[in-house]
């Protein structure tokens, strides 16, 4: 499955804004990419899939949007 | 009377005059008895020695405008509010300006105080937006919220 | 940075130039991040099947000039706030114009939405000053809080 | 005692604005006033002596200034 991710905010120094990569659910892809960003392993991580936030694993198809986010700080 | 969705981010600060004008637009609504405001400026935080001179606003923009849609809709159904205008900038906000602005109508000044005190720490806590801490020595740091 | 006490009461409605211009003035304070704002408007309720046209406003000014020290030093005693202002309208508004607005600033929001909130109860509640509304046959009631 | 009355609010509708009155005590005073104006004593009243609001009876003296007043109602 090819699938594209796009970071946020203090994510977006440790991880390209937009890229894409290949992954059959959404633990595949944050464990593949720990794995290359020892430093993500510790972040907190909000994950949401086509605008959807999920809380648990999800099977990813072609063309999934997966946004990686760090606690919110606006206002 | 809501505001349309995509009206509510900002290139760098809001405007003194738009929120001039958002409070002076509701004078001639006649059954309108209450208006709540909150606004949000950049201050100069020191950390470590350094003070904050400016915010850089980044969000999701598609998730954030899908979230913005269902606390409105919350908000309409738990509060009898006759408006409701929310902004937030994005990119550069330097200290001292208005990064974000929240108004609220209603007959009565409860729904109009309790709709924006809520609107408040809903979109703080649930919006996804970031805001990085410019120091005067071009470093900076994520900002988090309490 | 605390108003002095005889700019409480204007004569007839608060111009929103004068809430603009209170909004404004607060840019300049590095070490304020929030602002909360509360307005009073004048709203056409209906009566009897009559519609408020006005309300004249009159007020006991020694008693609540006092009463309006002691409220100002009780908030400033019990939340961090940077400003506060008061103004109230004496004499006559018509509706839809600005009766009541209060203003409070301080560094993080939660002391700023509590001040003010408690200074728009305790002002409703505890100052002397009394609503005629006047309907548009030239008879009127006394207003009576809720 | 010739004591200074000064009312307030829809009170202006039944007494006078100012006016002048002899008593020596609140309770007098606001037994004369029931007396002579009888809408008064079904009314719920606020009365400050030299801006100071009482709940309890107090003594006059010359030229003191009682404040009667309805409800606040402003806001």
């Amino acid at each position: 499955m090819r699938i594209q991710v796009k970071t946020f905010g203090a994510l977006t120094e440790i991880l390209e804004r937009e890229f894409y990569v290949t992954a059959g659910d959404t633990a595949e892809l944050l464990t593949a990419l720990s794995r290359q960003h020892p430093e993500l392993s510790h972040r907190k991580l909000l994950v949401a899939v086509n605008n959807t936030i999920i809380n648990t694993p999800v099977d990813l198809r072609d063309n999934d949007v997966v946004a990686l986010m760090p606690p919110y700080s606006g206002g | 009377m809501t505001k349309q969705k995509n009206d509510i981010f900002i290139q760098g600060p809001i405007p003194q005059s738009l929120i001039a004008d958002v409070i002076a637009e509701h004078g001639s609504k006649s059954d309108i008895g209450a208006h709540s405001v909150f606004l949000g400026q950049i201050r100069a935080d020191q950390v470590g020695g350094k003070s904050v001179q400016a915010i850089e606003y980044s969000i999701n923009s598609e998730l954030a405008l899908q979230k913005m849609a269902e606390i409105r809709k919350a908000i309409f159904d738990n509060y009898p509010v006759n408006c409701m205008h929310v902004y937030h900038s994005e990119g550069m906000v330097q200290v001292g300006e208005i990064c974000f602005f929240v108004f609220t109508s209603s007959a009565h000044r409860r729904a109009a105080i309790g709709a924006c005190d809520e609107l408040v720490e809903r979109i703080k806590k649930e919006m996804p937006i970031w805001g990085k801490e410019l120091f005067e020595d071009n470093t900076h740091q994520w900002k988090t919220n309490r």
